[in-house]
């Protein structure tokens, strides 16, 4: 183990794959310079073939990415911002996230979109989306959110390694996160939720960078006598129900914590698949933390207002187990 | 026999004439599905323009690429695709190319090159240019061609794909298919100025043909695939055409006012690429007639073997309609 | 009253709004041929200014509909399939959907996007999307989703007349439902659902193209003496909880219909709702019959399949009802 | 006196020469508040560019219409916006001109027709087209200018605006500011042949101008904003001008590697626009030296006005965060 930031981390996935895989190419703006440092050398490293700065056109270069896959390469498309998804994403919506089903599997898309996505840094509306729910719904896509280093390591090389289209979407800001991350090469599995701090008595799902909030939350209740369970489902595309499920099953309660606007969240989906599935297991009504339907601010008091906090994780919580069923 | 002038050895010019009867007569008899029917979705016949696929698609191996568009039947039969299998995919037949899963504006066929129809319109210009930076990477030679209207010329993707082939020196042809049209809207109430010339700010070589002389076709296409295979970079194909049936078929079951002159439709059917071609391979060789029949009755015979199969294909099983969304299943 | 098919009661509501406000300008592709029939004889009406058919650009138009709006005209722009809204996607996301929040609201937007949305009619996966949930989590736009065309009607002068930026989105392929349409004007507002059927034992919550099967499943199981509640909400963005929260307190029983990829539907959002508000009222889980998360296929057989339909929604009613709590 | 034989008024000359000592003395203060940490946000500092804004919006009353960019303090100035709601905005202030929802990136203005800033690159070209839509119907001579940089250019959306303005003669002036990158990417390097030559196959007539000539600014402006009133269509006009600072303040923290030279710098700096047009100012007209100085010392005392006046401002209340989303609230 050694202690790196989640860029590194990053970093280090991609070298390593790059130079496991010699059909991989790797394009999107400045990555040369790399403006978030995750793709810092390896243009010196790879050289102006297989790493390449493209102009500014996100439409072009996330279908570029699709026909250079469906020709058989390996690809890893930097879309830089989250936001700029949208200007690209006629290839991503209609192309990346259908090619195979409507030509009936004849092709692997073995894309990997990177992007951050998330607010608070006073980026302001047009940098701050959280784009997961969006493409999500594609339901071609699928899409990972590391919370934290050693996993962005893990997953990003799993979503290299994937033969699907994958976006790979880091907090946008929190690179310079630190965290243990193991020496030796790993993968870690799409699709396989972590339990980071087991507990009894609520089920807490908390998404991407809302992994560390809700630990700080969990921290600060169990001084209170309060053991809520954090689950990291590091995917939200495929989503890992089983371990899901079962915390809700042993706590009967579920709080999820997801940087998204509300509607049609993340948050939403996980609520609405427990009242299906473990409905019977609740013992309370099951709360969201997350963005209000709104853009993201500018300035930082409110932003802060706006984004879910470790106050309003704790908050929720307690409500949800104060809650009881009217007389 | 070098019609024109060509040069063009006489087999090339009797197979060029075979693929064009060939997409001519697939897509009457889809006509006639349509006008009974049969075809599930709507088609979007390529009658008129054959001359640009088949002009193209002759100098093309089945290892480089092409991306086609909504009207793509012409694509995929003059790329080598196989016409009974894209026949049950339009019937929405399990055995179609596409399962069924794609239907007309999807049919594909990556084992020949054929990324495929795209119901995008300007979807198949980035992938083109996708596919031809991987063609570049594997240095085979390898290129890719993207077929486009000249509706599709209005996308702005096009400039960006003419932007960074040109930086990057990709192995890659954009023919723009301009048949007067996009959808019901005469080209120049939407098309400002020159498609051809949209390529020379980016110092891409570009040229507007007579896209219903299938000779024209065939040695523009020559020059801009050698200098692709060879390493030196894009090209632009403007060819001029026209559909002579509608934008879909049974347009007129909503488009209940003409939005073209019936003079017009015929001036270009005088101009047919197929009859053109026909009868300057005869003026040339008067000879070649009997084996312009033979070719004709083999077509027909392929067409009615493709219904055949189509036909009797059966129904995709409703248990797979999931399909294949993942290779990597979860 | 009168027999009218959606799409004429769509084109005399076009028709009476421009009349009425000549600050409107239309346009689109095709708008003057008209491929829906919605925007048929505006052209001859209001002439080439007022009524403009554009080339194919989705990314301008999009863009052009926020500019124009902002420069004081009230815009309407059709956008035809509800695919191509991916294509001009970064304008609604990044512009329309946030430039009156990033200004302070110095601005209005009167925008009214039109599109046909969802599948049925093998037109493929790039032209049968259902894209309400992707636009819902935008925050910024309001989404109409008429299931009558008394309501397509009243619902699209309301669009028109609302100063934000609004989609409205009719069902594709289903323009020619008829349906009774009153001869007097009328709007009928944003954000007010409809109880499309009264019931006691099940709240079936049904979006815009799935109130038909809905109503069609209800008088079904009315024969065997279950009476469902059918509810429309009319709109998605606002959406009306009162009265879908009312409805449940009164059946204690959900099932939401959305012709929608599963995840992150509004079906999923409604349910969430739901599962946090109205939870002490649930007798049961709550059932969503949605699209799997995969595309729209083209053969009929295969689209069926996947498409919600009466049977299904009846199974999920009769599941819904059948539930009992494991010992 | 008429800098450069340009027939301009003095008052105007000096207008232009006060315009972009604002512009520079403001951002220049921006870039103490950065490296200060006093700003919440990113700022893209316009120091060196300041003649495209000024020479062009000079043109404009508050009732024409233009979009910017991610580098738009200066735009925003030039058009007549508030320095000191501007600074409180980007402060994150309540009283800044967006009530600190919108920040550097973002500032707009629309009763002084600033349509605003914009964190999409390209995104305002879009707009701009809207706007001249607009101002067309209005039919009072009213026009829209869109700026963007040379990366922007290279974004379809640009060829799109350009085909829609053309076809509708809409009174709309893309103005490119090429100042030689697209953040780290040397020009050359993403962009391929010329930006200006890029209107000329949609017949919309183009200059390439140097832009930190205030004065070749204001004369390519004026040729194009008459065009426009007049309601002869759409003009592009690239100015090649140079930012003199960063991409963004305080890239050094996250761009390691240098990606251009001191020297070219240097060379820039050397044609600063407002040094530039002071000295020639003053060679032609010795006794402007004392009026230039006295604008200079008004600047200082509108910058440091603008600083009291948003650090005097409170921070928004952030019961207010969810801000203004809709017009009609549900
Ligand atoms: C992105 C997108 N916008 C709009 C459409 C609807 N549409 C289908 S075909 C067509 C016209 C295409 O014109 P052109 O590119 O000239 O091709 P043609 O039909 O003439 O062969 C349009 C607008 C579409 N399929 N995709
Ligand atoms: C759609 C989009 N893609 C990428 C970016 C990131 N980005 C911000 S500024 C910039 C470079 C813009 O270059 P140019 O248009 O020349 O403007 P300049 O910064 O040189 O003034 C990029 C790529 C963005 N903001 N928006
Ligand atoms: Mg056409
Ligand atoms: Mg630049």
């Amino acid at each position: 183990m050694a202690r790196k930031r989640m860029i590194q981390a990053m970093n280090e996935a991609l070298l390593e794959e790059m130079e496991r895989d010699p059909s991989i190419v790797l394009f999107g703006e400045d990555v040369k310079a790399s403006l978030f440092g995750d793709t810092k050398g390896l243009w010196k490293r790879f050289g102006a073939d297989r790493v390449r700065d493209t102009p500014i056109c996100e439409a072009l270069i996330s279908g570029m990415a699709v026909g250079a896959a469906a020709a058989g390469r390996r690809v890893i498309c930097h879309m830089m911002f989250g936001n700029f998804v949208y200007t690209g994403m006629d290839a991503i919506a209609n192309q990346a996230a259908k090619l195979r089903y409507m030509t009936n599997g004849q092709i692997k898309l073995p894309i990997t979109y990177l992007a951050v996505s998330g607010g608070g840094r006073s980026a302001a509306a047009q940098h701050s989306d959280a784009i997961h729910p969006v493409l999500a719904n594609l339901g071609g896509v699928k899409v990972v959110m590391p919370g934290s280093p050693a996993d962005a390591k893990g997953l990003l090389k799993s979503a290299i390694r994937d033969d699907d289209p994958v976006f790979f979407l880091q907090a946008a800001g929190r690179g310079g996160e630190p965290g243990e991350v193991p020496e030796d090469e790993y993968l870690i599995p799409l699709g396989r939720a972590a339990i980071r701090r087991p507990g009894r008595d609520l089920s807490l799902v908390a998404i991407g960078a809302m992994v560390r909030p809700a630990l700080k939350a969990a921290e600060a209740l169990s001084g209170e006598g309060i053991e809520v369970e954090v689950v990291d489902p590091r995917t939200v595309v495929p989503l890992d129900l089983e371990t899901i499920f079962a915390s809700v099953r042993r706590t009967g309660r579920l709080v999820v914590v997801d940087e998204a606007r509300d509607t049609c969240s993340v948050a939403s989906h996980l609520a609405a698949l427990v009242a299906e599935r473990a409905f019977d297991a609740l013992l309370a009504p099951i709360r969201r933390v997350t963005v209000p339907d709104c853009c993201i601010p500018y300035a930082p008091v409110l932003e802060r207002a706006i984004l879910p906090n470790v106050e309003a994780i704790e908050r929720a919580v307690r409500e949800t187990l104060a809650w009881r069923r009217p007389a | 026999m070098a019609a024109g002038g060509s040069n063009l050895p006489r087999e090339e010019l009797l197979e060029m004439y075979r693929r064009m009867v060939l997409i001519r007569r697939i897509e009457e008899q889809l006509a006639r599905d349509c006008a009974a029917g049969k075809l599930p979705g709507p088609v979007h016949l390529y009658i008129g323009e054959e001359a640009v696929a088949v002009g193209v698609c002759r100098h093309l191996s089945e290892r480089d690429w092409i991306t086609s568009t909504h009207r793509g039947h012409g694509h995929f039969l003059a790329k080598g695709g196989d016409p009974a299998r894209m026949m049950a995919e339009i019937y929405g037949r399990a055995d179609g190319i596409c399962g069924g899963f794609g239907g007309s504006m999807h049919v594909a066929d990556f084992s020949k090159g054929i990324i495929g129809a795209n119901g995008i319109v300007g979807g198949g210009i980035a992938l083109a240019t996708g596919a031809a930076l991987a063609a570049q990477l594997d240095g085979d030679g390898r290129i890719a061609v993207a077929f486009f209207g000249d509706g599709a010329a209005n996308q702005g993707v096009l400039m960006e794909a003419l932007n960074v082939a040109s930086l990057w020196k990709l192995p890659l042809i954009l023919v723009c298919e301009n048949n007067g049209f996009s959808e019901f809207s005469p080209t120049a109430t939407v098309t400002s100025g020159s498609i051809a010339e949209r390529a020379r700010p980016f110092g891409v070589p570009f040229r507007e043909i007579d896209g219903n002389d299938v000779i024209a076709v065939w040695q523009a296409a020559d020059v801009a695939v050698r200098r692709a295979r060879e390493g030196r970079g894009p090209s632009l194909i403007e060819a001029r055409t026209y559909r002579t049936r509608g934008h879909v078929e049974y347009e007129v079951t909503f488009i209940t006012e003409p939005y073209r002159d019936e003079a017009e439709v015929d001036a270009w059917r005088a101009r047919d690429p197929i009859d053109r071609f026909a009868r300057r391979l005869r003026e040339e060789d008067p000879g070649v007639a009997d084996e312009l029949a033979a070719i004709d009755a083999a077509v027909e015979e392929t067409v009615r073997a493709a219904v055949r199969f189509a036909e009797s294909s059966p129904e995709p099983d409703p248990a797979s309609a999931r399909g294949h969304m993942f290779a990597t299943a979860p």
